[in-house]
């Protein structure tokens, strides 16, 4: 027990001393390689707290694909960066804005060391319906059954945040292909890992994403490995994004958070419940909408890193 | 025996402030992507090594994410730090 | 000190030290990274907080840390739509500044030939005419 | 039997820690980028390596074991093709801090 609270300790500092480094660094650049780095060790965190699931959502969004999206976002605002560096405000302020935010980590400190004894937890409740799920892992269980309503609204939400970033297309460009154009090099060692990775890359994800019904994994962790996949593979220039304005797109966009919906309000007249799932089906069911949400998923997060449309279709 | 494998986790982790040092002090972004991948390795050793001391194998499906991804943020680094190719004479060069 | 209320504490400074990198630092994309950090140390405080529900042979409670895998993607969510915000800022404007007043752009009117045409709309009108010659986009404001 | 076996893991475990602070140190002491990726590929390769191999007679199954030898598998290949592209960008003197 004790090695254990030693190496949190450790982890903790490491993790606060990173943090401090992406708030501190003088460059945009080195910043964004220490918050990657600050993403890898803060999934092992969350193993250290127990929650394996969200490890895996850490690992795979926190440092894999927000890395990507702010290391493509810095590189083009790189010519920004001095005239911008000259708006720093003054020590006065910073000194200022310094006491702001320790009040208000020690307030939260406060309250983090003042949290009622015992800990008011769900943990039984979730335990005691899980049989009726058909369901071995309790996250999946409490994403997809007893919470369904969130897991739905945000397969929404994640497909209004892609209109989102779609929407921010110049009028010239509507309907192109996203993000710039990456030059390919199809002898370059990076062709050569775009070609060799995605594969198992597909495999871990697909498994990440079979397990999750009785192990720690799902939709979400799966969706965004297969993302990553494509993403390098366009990175790599061996295949490039398709046009926003593709029927096929938008249809596989909308089609896992519809499929929801609909086996939703289906349950209105089998189960009396919207959102519920009939005796006996309801493992099958969950499958069904996890398989229909994995396309969606992965074209949307992949999607949302390329961003808004910036080259005309081709014709 | 467990405690041997926690005590070279945290072994492994502590390495892992060594590498941080580097990218505090870079000097160049190729430094801090070195370190940034050694943090990606030291982290998935730690994984691993928990993982079997506490008897929870599922840590070894994050290692598994870990370092599949390994290489992920860094491509986009190195593609971001080299100029594209010059493949036509229309492309202006980069200041 | 249990392993829960160490990471609580670490999620309250994780939170301080975002909130002054959001207030202090002038760059957007920097802010951006900054309120990742805030949100991270929420993440972990309801994570630590999840810990601490730990019952029924689970290692936490298992709501908190589904709500935790939603809030996550959602943030990402978030970061890339603030993301392609700013890079349409940058498209439009050629720069991704915060002030209300440009005076770096206002002092140098005068005297940069450049700021003086973007301001008459000049850059707009060739613009247009170079996307109408050579029939690309997108890469037109680099060749200026 | 189990008494080797133990052996076996402590050696194999303590040699990959070893490799694993070899690199790093090597990597905040050697002079120049080019040298520093030398110290890292020593960490990667060998150190998770031994690791690994530590661990083997420890997994729980044909799955786990297999899942701790693609770990290092894919950690080796991401490892030696960023060393590559990362020199490149090193040997071209990379962006100043």
């Amino acid at each position: 027990m004790t090695v254990t609270s030693a190496l949190a300790m450790v982890l903790a500092l490491i993790l606060l001393a990173i943090a401090a480094y992406t708030v501190a660094a003088r460059r945009t650049f080195a910043a964004i390689e220490g918050f990657v780095a600050y993403g890898l060790l803060l999934s092992i965190a969350w193993v250290a707290l127990s929650s394996i699931d969200v490890a895996l959502t850490e690992a795979a969004i926190g440092s894999g694909l927000t890395g990507v999206l702010l290391i493509g976002a810095a590189a083009r605002l790189r010519t920004t960066e001095a005239a911008l560096s000259a708006e720093r405000p003054g020590a006065p302020l910073r000194w200022l804005a310094a006491a702001a935010s320790a009040a208000v980590a020690g307030g939260i400190a406060v309250a983090v060391l003042s949290l009622p004894d015992p800990a008011p937890t769900l943990a039984p409740a979730a335990a005691e319906h899980l049989a009726s799920t058909g369901l071995g892992n309790p996250v999946t269980a409490v994403l997809i059954a007893y919470r369904a309503l969130d897991t739905l609204l945000e397969s929404i939400v994640v497909v209004f945040a892609l209109i989102g970033v779609w929407s921010l297309t110049p009028d010239r460009t509507w309907g192109g292909r996203p993000g710039p154009e990456h030059a390919a090099d199809p002898n370059g060692i990076l062709a050569y890992l775009a070609r060799l990775l995605p594969p198992i890359g597909i495999t871990v994800g697909l498994y990440i994403f079979w397990v999750g019904a009785d192990l720690p994994g799902g939709k979400f962790q799966g969706a965004t490995i297969l993302a990553a996949m494509w993403l390098l593979v366009m990175m790599a220039g061996l295949t490039d994004a398709p046009p926003i304005s593709r029927t096929w797109l938008r249809i596989l966009l909308v089609a896992g958070p519809l499929l929801f919906i609909a086996i939703g309000f289906a349950g209105a007249l089998t189960a009396g419940a919207v959102l519920a799932y009939p005796e006996g089906y309801a493992k099958l069911l969950i499958k069904v909408i996890e398989a229909a949400l994995m396309p969606t998923l992965t074209l949307t997060l992949a999607l949302l890193v390329a961003g808004a449309s910036e080259r005309t279709a081709p014709p | 025996m467990n405690d041997f494998l926690l005590a070279a986790a945290g072994f492994v982790l502590a390495t892992i402030a060594l590498g941080l040092a580097r990218i505090v002090r870079g000097p160049t972004d190729a430094d801090r992507m070195m370190s940034v991948q050694l943090i990606g390795s030291n982290g998935v050793a730690v994984l691993l090594l928990a993982g079997a001391a506490e008897g929870t194998p599922a840590a070894g499906d994050v290692a598994l994410a870990l370092a599949l991804l390994a290489a992920f943020a860094s491509v986009a680094f190195v593609k971001s730090a080299t100029p594209p190719i010059p493949d036509s004479d229309k492309e202006p060069e980069r200041a | 000190m249990s392993g829960p209320t160490l990471f609580g504490l670490c999620a309250a400074v994780l939170i301080g030290l975002g909130l002054y990198g959001v207030i202090t630092n002038p760059q957007p994309l920097r802010k951006i990274l900054a309120f990742n950090l805030i949100g991270n140390g929420a993440f972990l405080l309801f994570g630590a907080i999840a810990r601490r529900g730990a019952a029924a042979g689970f290692g936490g409670d298992p709501v908190p840390q589904g709500l935790l895998i939603t809030g996550i993607v959602v943030a990402f969510s978030a970061t890339a739509l603030a993301i392609a915000l700013l890079l349409r800022l940058f498209d439009e404007s050629g720069s991704t500044t915060l002030a209300a007043d440009q005076p770096a752009i206002a002092e140098a009117d005068d005297r940069d030939p450049y700021q003086s045409a973007e301001k008459l709309g000049v850059l707009d009108e060739l613009r247009a005419r170079s996307e109408s010659i050579e029939g690309t986009n997108g890469k037109t404001s680099e060749i200026f | 039997m189990s008494f080797f076996l133990d052996i076996f893991i402590v050696v194999t475990v303590s040699a990959g820690a070893f490799f694993f602070l070899a690199g790093s140190v090597g990597l905040l002491r050697f002079p120049d980028a080019l040298s520093r990726l030398h110290a890292l590929t020593k960490a990667d390769n060998l150190g998770l390596g031994l690791i690994v191999l530590g661990l083997l007679p420890r997994a729980g199954g044909l799955l786990a074991a297999l899942k701790l030898v693609v770990v290092w598998l894919l950690i080796l290949l991401a490892s030696a093709t960023v060393s590559q592209m990362v020199a490149r960008v090193a040997r071209r003197g990379g962006s100043p801090s």
